[in-house]
């Protein structure tokens, strides 16, 4: 099993008359979020429409339920390719360590906000590990039990018991990635100054030193590194 | 059909064989549902294959192609023995009595007097003897030897069980347990009914199949009773009135039939026609043949047809041949013979036998001139379609006029059905584009003809020149006109016979039917035995008063049925010697004393006493015919003969191939082919989906069954390596075919002479004209053989051999 | 199947919650507008009716023709349905799968139009006009009657036979065009005449 | 007002007549929770489909695509008579053949079923069906597709135990038998049963084809056929399309007709469990969110925090300045 990315390519700090600003996000990576997060919510309305008769009028946002029930199936081929780009930048640095255990034993004290109390994190704690890699699995369970009831172009080919199956997995599927999206947007917003990482794409070195000082050391350590070398 | 459609709900039992009824007439067979379901009647199939009939069989029975008259002659034979037949009314109404003159005899598959050069019998022997008083002689004991009923039970005899197991590959069991189930029906309460089509007139011996079928029904008693009777179920909408209306080479109108050459004169011509009863007091109605003729006569050439020409007699061709039947006139074609064709309605390519030499025929002729509402093959027969039609397009020198007609829906007139129903109908739509009635396109090529004869003169101008035509726009008669000249009217006061003082019909009105003709040139009538459908009531054929008083199925106010409105021929048979009816609960007519009445016009005179007068009145006998005398080429009795093309031998006599008495042209004895290199018993039949050739040009047709294929059963595709759905080339001594396999359980080998017998099943209507798919016919594969008296081609029995095979070539894909 | 109720309500409220923040006020309102119930409209309504008779098998259903104009209007009519007429005592208004698709056959594709002429080796039908063709028949017909016509036979009998052009009449043809048929044949002396009795 | 027609042995009207089949008659709706009762309840029909009658003729097959205007496709032969192969957008019925041996008697059987919609009582095309209306059930017993309502997602395909619906990838809606809702609406019966010449398809209430549906059965056990029976399935609550088999104790012998059709399991949980514990789950979350954004005091960044930072960026190294 590879080593964890502690830092990320991009990953720096910089001063600025004594303001300190961390980059966490480039340009790339950002766009590629916002393109992830736009396909998923697309998504969630036009699933939840197609799901729940008395959402059934959100299929107007799409100019009605023939356009939705077309629609929704590509959202989720773009949503896809998407977070698969998004994944192969990631997935490094959100492999599991052994503090991650003690964060989430200690996980009262994250929701208190009490964070002096637990360990110091590097990039990622495992409450954002646990979103990358949920969202990673139901992305992939929703796109291959989506394909098989893929009306337009697979469904014939699917036999019918199996498509029960796929629609009810994908339903379940559905249902709790829309959880875990609500629980990272929370987290989020909850924990101010956060959202900059994905707008900027910097922090505060406030912000890194509270949430992520593992992390952020490691960037401070290679600033004593000769810019010559 | 002796009986009507609606009739077949009063049998006990319905057998089906030699036809597929349920799949070839799915609404008439409703009536075998009805009969199932209401009186508790069984179903009997006996074919070949398991079709479709057979599925909704009580019992199904397995039997050779081609062997029917072995079959039905054992049921005979079985009837007979259980004493299970109808004797009160076999006695009474057949000829079983009457004496056979001595020489007659059968032995080794033939009858006396049999010449193999002139592939014919003499049939002066196969007579009755007749005494000085010029009546036929009898033993109504049935005591006598050479008694009908005794030579009958000695031309059984042969019939066991274990031989129609051995011919027919019917396996002993099923053939007794049918044979029993038909031999209940011998009591006056049961009947039987037995419904026919082409499985057994497409036989060389197919007059003799039906034959065998009639006997088994006089035996049993069930002809002319309701329920009961031979139920020939015709193919199209008006082959009966085509026949009735004598448009066949060897009939005139009304079975009157064609002078030969040796009918020199008209009273020559009659004596031979106008039959003597044999028995005394009885009525042979041909008696009053002069009556129909000269009528028809008057009819054809009116004025011109006059005592002092014999009614214009010689206008009439005289008949060298029998009869110039198809295979004769495609003989002549092939020869180089024939000029001109015309085929109204017709696609000969595809339905007459061995395909390629029609073809090689219709490309020899000058001209061809085809009258259809669809493109036909025939029409296009030069036109190379690949494998499908691989002609030389450019040698072929023949002129071909394509003539558009109306259809059904477009055009006004009758049909006559299988139950003799004369039904009107109207139009109600506008015919496509320049589309043409037929009476307008046969007025323009006559009226134009007779132009040329009267500007230039001609070979023999008078029977053109003299043919009346005088409708009312010569152009196109219409349709009413044409009836009211069908039905006959009186061209000068008819005078009443009892009372030669009152005037019966006067000049110019319609006779009410055939009992008001004359032959003295007072009236005139095109077809004696539909006289009645248009007289001065009206248009009796449009009537539509379905109402059926009892519930006996006749419905005599709808439509017209002939003769004279009757529904079930022969129906004085239904009743006994006292004139009662032999079941109460079927009366058809009844003697009250003084007449007969009851639900049916009765087939007698209505004053004519039980006892006195036979229920058969259109034989000189008054009788019905178990042994036929010398009308039927081929024997009185219906003996077993094999298929010209046969997987097997004849049992009684090895060297005797197909039927002695067919006619076989020198080319085509030729191109029969033998089992050893043709081992499969090839039979032709159709799907219910279509009809002939004309559904493939209709897309919903063509999307139930899209594409040509033959039947196998799995044991023949295991032995040829065979897939189910797979292509397959199918051949025979004339012609080859690409099919796709049907592998099913439905066709099993049987075991006949000891060997197994696989039986090739090939549908019929594909063709290389319309929506479904290209394919081929039967006729490729079948021999130009016909029966011996009527020259019906042999197309239900034919010699195939069979092997996997790839798709055919369309032009297209070709070269 | 209270539980199904019960569930309802429920989604009633949370429908109308996420309605009220998202797209409820944006006027989405007619996407929940759907199609009323309905069936399709009758096609049989103000059709002219004409009884016939189905032209495939002997047992000679009886069918009515559905058609837009009424030939007895003088108007034209186009056939829209055909179906099998209930009055009728045979087929009591059923049809076999030939004679329920008879408006296939009547509008069928390959239905003939015009008169085609085709020449001797010629690969193809050419139009012709009906009176150029009746008049090429015509004389095409009398030219081989008068060449080949057998008046007599070698006793001296008159025996007036054309053998050498033969007719089939069409069996499907009404009794009426069958004796105006039987009446050109004959008079002419064609004995090559059958019908498809024969096969 | 007309009620329900009781034959379908009668000839079309061609003066206009009003339909008797709208809103107003439905019992049931797809995605619809709030449907009012209907005003009146109309006699409930049914066809029978007598097996033992069928002849396989396909007249109902031609009978349906002449009335519905149809246009199958002209395949090709695959060594069977069952043509089209299966059930199309464009072919709502289809008579399907199986050639079987019984067993006891070791003769060959041709068992020929007409198959179709069977318009359930408990329609699962209708439970599976999101779109609200796409699907209904009116008074009478028949399921119908409201096609403008249709989005094409495939639902119903899913959720028939009969596998009847098919999707048409022209206009993306699914098709199938309507048991000739229009011609019902005007007091006609079903093409195909005014079609079928042995009448083994008939049309008319439900009650009376039961009725007919025994003296059939009567019949047939009186040929030997002791397992006859009607095919009326519980499973899905009754059919308003029966048959009368005269293999009654195994329907899957006739072309895999199902031997006791529910609609499945999995479509049940689907369509209910999943839904409102899914539902329960998300709010429960989004509320639980909710309360702590509101109650519990959101995780700032403290001045300790940007010292430490300071210390972290700065003790370490020279001064900023220095290193720009």
């Amino acid at each position: 099993m590879p080593d964890v990315e502690r830092v990320q390519p991009g990953d720096d700090i910089h001063v600025e008359r004594g303001e300190i600003s961390v980059n966490r996000y480039g340009p790339a990576a950002r766009v590629n979020h916002w393109i992830t997060a736009a396909s998923l919510i697309l998504l969630a309305v036009s699933g939840l429409a197609l799901f729940y008769p008395s959402l059934f009028f959100l299929t107007g946002l799409f100019g009605g339920g023939q356009n939705t029930r077309a629609l929704h199936p590509y959202f989720g081929v773009v949503l896809f390719i998407s977070f698969f780009v998004f994944f192969l930048q990631l997935w490094r640095a959100n492999l599991p360590t052994r503090t991650d255990v003690k964060w989430v034993s200690q996980i009262n004290d994250v929701v208190a906000g009490r964070e002096e109390k637990l360990p110091e994190v590097g990039k990622y704690n495992a409450g954002q590990k646990f979103i990358f890699w949920s969202m990673a699995f139901f992305i992939l369970v929703l796109i291959v039990t989506g394909v098989m009831v893929w009306q337009a172009y697979f469904a014939p080919y699917v036999p019918i018991e199996t498509q029960r199956i796929a629609l009810l997995v994908h339903a379940i599927s559905a249902v709790l990635i829309i959880c875990v999206f609500i629980l990272h947007v929370y987290a989020a917003i909850w924990t101010r100054g956060t959202l900059r990482a994905m707008t900027r794409g910097t922090v505060t070195g406030g912000w890194a030193f509270r949430h992520h000082r593992k992390w952020f050391r490691e960037l401070a350590s290679r600033r004593r590194v000769d810019p010559a070398e | 059909m002796t009986n009507a459609w609606t009739d077949i709900k009063n049998t006990d039992l319905v057998i089906v064989m030699g036809g597929n009824a349920a799949e070839a007439h799915p609404c008439g067979f409703k009536w075998v549902t009805e009969a199932k379901a209401h009186r508790g009647a069984k179903l009997i199939v006996v074919d070949p294959r398991y079709t479709r009939t057979a599925s909704v069989a009580d019992y199904y029975a397995p039997i050779r192609q081609g062997t029917d008259i072995a079959f039905l002659n054992g049921v005979m034979k079985y009837c007979i023995e259980n004493n299970k037949v109808q004797w009160e009314y076999m006695r009474a109404f057949t000829n079983a009595a009457y004496i056979v003159k001595d020489g007659f005899a059968y032995k080794d598959g033939l009858f006396t007097g049999y010449d193999p050069e002139k592939r014919d019998y003499d049939r002066d022997s196969w007579d009755y003897v007749i005494g000085e008083d010029g009546f036929v002689t009898s033993d109504p004991t049935l005591q006598h030897p050479r008694c009908v009923w005794n030579l009958l039970k000695e031309h059984l005899a042969p019939y066991t069980p274990e031989m129609v197991e051995r011919i027919c590959g019917t396996p002993k069991d099923k053939f007794l347990k049918v044979a029993e189930m038909i031999s209940e029906c011998s009591t006056p309460t049961k009947t039987m009914t037995s419904m026919y089509a082409l499985g057994w007139t497409q036989h060389s011996h197919g007059s003799q199949n039906i034959r065998a079928m009639a006997m088994l029904q006089l035996i049993l008693g069930n002809i002319g009773v309701r329920g009961g009777g031979m139920n020939a179920l015709r193919g199209h909408s008006n082959i009966q009135g085509l026949t009735d209306l004598g448009l066949m080479s060897h009939l005139l109108t009304g079975y009157l039939t064609m002078p030969s050459e040796k009918d020199t004169d008209f009273e020559t011509y009659m004596s031979s026609r106008q039959f003597k009863p044999l028995v005394p007091g009885q009525t042979s109605y041909w008696q009053n043949y002069r009556k129909f003729m000269v009528s028809f006569q008057k009819a054809m050439w009116g004025d011109k047809a006059r005592a002092d020409n014999d009614w214009g007699f010689n206008y009439i061709s005289k008949l060298d041949v029998p009869a110039y039947d198809v295979l004769r006139m495609f003989e002549l074609m092939y020869q180089g013979k024939v000029n001109g064709y015309l085929c109204q309605g017709f696609n000969p390519v595809l339905a007459f036998p061995n395909r390629a030499k029609i073809t090689e025929g219709l490309s020899k002729l000058k001209f061809l001139i085809t009258m259809d509402p669809l493109e036909t093959e025939t029409a296009r027969f030069w036109e190379n379609h690949g494998d499908f039609n691989d002609v030389d397009t450019a040698s072929i020198q023949t002129e071909v006029f394509q003539l558009p007609t109306t259809c059904f829906a477009e055009e006004e007139g009758s049909l006559t059905n299988s139950g003799r129903w004369l039904q009107w109908h109207w139009a109600g739509g506008t015919p496509p584009a320049e589309a043409k009635h037929d009476t307008y396109i046969i007025a323009q090529i006559f009226l134009r003809m007779r132009e040329l004869y009267k500007k230039e003169g001609g070979a023999f101008p008078d029977p053109v020149l003299d043919l009346s035509w005088d409708y009312a726009d010569p152009n196109e008669p219409t349709p009413e006109e044409l009836a009211k000249e069908i039905n006959g009217r009186a061209l000068s006061d008819v005078m009443d016979p009892t009372d030669p003082t009152k005037v019966q019909v006067a000049a110019g009105k319609q006779v009410v039917n055939f009992s008001q003709l004359r032959d003295d040139g007072s009236t005139m009538c095109g077809c004696w035995i539909y006289s009645g459908n248009f007289n001065e009531q009206g248009n009796n054929m449009a009537r539509r008063d379905n109402h059926d008083p009892d519930d006996t199925g006749a419905y005599l106010g709808w439509t017209f049925a002939w003769p004279l409105n009757r529904r079930t021929l022969y129906n004085r048979a239904s009743a006994d010697l006292q004139g009662k009816p032999w079941d109460p609960t079927r009366k058809i007519i009844e003697w009250d004393g003084t007449k007969w009445s009851g639900y049916d016009v009765p087939d007698i005179s209505p004053t004519a006493k039980p006892g006195e007068v036979g229920p058969f009145i259109m034989n000189q006998e008054g009788t019905a015919r178990l042994f036929t005398r010398g009308m039927m080429r081929d024997g009185p009795f219906p003996a077993h003969m094999e298929p010209f093309e046969s997987p097997v031998a004849n049992v009684f006599n090895p060297k005797m191939r197909g039927n002695p008495v067919s006619r076989v042209f020198e080319t085509d004895a030729a191109q029969l082919g033998l089992s050893d290199e043709f081992p499969y018993a090839g039979t032709s039949y159709r799907l219910t989906e279509h009809f002939h050739y004309w559904t493939k040009h209709n897309r919903v047709n063509s999307a139930l069954q899209p594409e040509f294929f033959v039947e196998i059963s799995v044991e023949l595709a295991e032995e040829k390596g065979i897939e189910n759905g797979s292509w397959v080339r199918v051949w025979s001594k004339r012609g080859s075919i690409k099919a796709k396999a049907v592998v099913t359980k439905r066709i099993r080998p049987l075991i006949c002479d000891g060997k197994p017998v696989h039986i090739v099943g090939v549908p019929l209507h594909w063709g290389f004209t319309g929506s479904a798919k290209k394919g081929f016919g039967p006729n490729s594969l079948a021999a130009f053989v016909g029966d011996a008296n009527i020259d019906t081609p042999e197309s239900k029995a034919f010699l195939v051999n069979i092997e996997p095979s790839t798709a055919p070539k369309d032009k297209e894909l070709v070269s | 199947m209270n539980l199904d109720l019960s569930r309802r309500s429920f989604l009633k409220l949370a429908g109308a919650g996420v309605a009220a923040t998202s797209v409820g006020a944006m006027g989405f309102g007619e996407a929940e507008a759907a199609e009323a119930a309905h069936v399709r409209p009758f096609k049989l309504a103000t059709t002219t009716e004409t009884r016939n008779t189905c032209p495939y098998c002997s047992v000679a259903c009886g069918v009515i023709l559905y058609s837009k104009g009424d030939l007895r209007k003088g108007e034209t009519a186009d056939i829209v349905h055909i179906e099998g007429d209930a009055d009728h005592p045979t087929n009591r208004g059923t049809l076999c799968p030939k004679g329920a698709a008879l408006k296939d056959f009547v509008k069928s594709p390959t239905r003939l139009q015009y008169p085609m002429h085709r020449k001797p080796g010629s690969d193809k039908f050419e139009r012709i006009s009906w009176d150029e063709a009746f008049d090429r028949m015509a004389r095409l017909m009398k030219d081989d009657r008068d060449a080949n016509f057998t008046a007599t036979n070698q006793n001296g009998l008159p025996v007036n036979r054309w053998s050498t052009t033969g007719m089939l009449a069409a069996s499907a043809t009404t009794n009426e065009t069958a004796w105006a048929t039987f009446k050109f044949a004959k008079g002419l002396g064609i004995v090559g005449f059958d019908n498809q009795a024969r096969v | 007002m007309m009620d329900s027609p009781k034959t379908a042995v009668s000839n079309p009207p061609v003066q206009p007549m009003d339909s008797n089949l709208g809103e107003r008659d439905l019992v049931r709706r797809s995605a619809t929770s709030d449907l009012p009762p209907p005003e009146r309840q109309l006699t409930a029909v049914a066809k029978l489909i007598d097996v033992s009658k069928c002849i396989g003729c396909k007249a109902c097959q031609s009978a349906c695509v002449e009335w519905n205007d149809t246009h199958p496709a002209i395949g090709e032969n695959v060594g069977v008579y069952t043509n089209p192969h299966d059930l199309t957008e464009d072919m709502f019925t289809l008579m399907r053949f199986s050639e079987w041996i019984n067993p006891e008697t070791d003769n060959l059987e041709w068992l020929i079923r007409k198959d179709g919609c069977m318009h359930c009582a408990d329609p699962g095309c209708l439970k599976a069906c999101p779109a609200p209306g796409a699907i209904v059930q009116y008074s009478n017993g028949i399921v119908d597709f409201i096609h403008e309502n249709c989005i094409g997602c495939g639902y119903c395909v899913k959720g028939c135990p009969f596998n009847i619906p098919r999707i048409s990838k022209a206009d993306h809606r699914a098709y199938k038998c309507t048991l000739c809702s229009d011609r019902v609406a005007v007091g006609q019966g079903p093409a195909c049963a005014k079609a079928c010449p042995t009448q083994a398809i008939v049309f008319g209430t439900k009650d009376d084809m039961k009725k007919h549906a025994d003296e059939r059965i009567a019949d047939l056990k009186s040929r030997g056929y002791a397992n006859a029976g009607l095919y009326d399935p519980p499973g899905v609550g009754g059919t308003h399309v029966m048959y009368v088999l005269h293999h009654n104790d195994k329907p899957h012998i006739y072309s895999d007709l199902p031997d006791d059709p529910k609609i499945s399991g999995v479509v049940q949980a689907w369509k209910g469990a999943t839904k409102y514990v899914g539902l329960a789950t998300m709010g429960v979350l989004a509320v639980g969110a909710a309360l702590h954004g509101v109650f519990g005091k959101p995780n700032r960044v403290t001045a300790e925090d940007d010292e430490g930072a300071e210390k972290l960026v700065t003790n370490k190294t020279g001064t900023p300045e220095e290193r720009v």
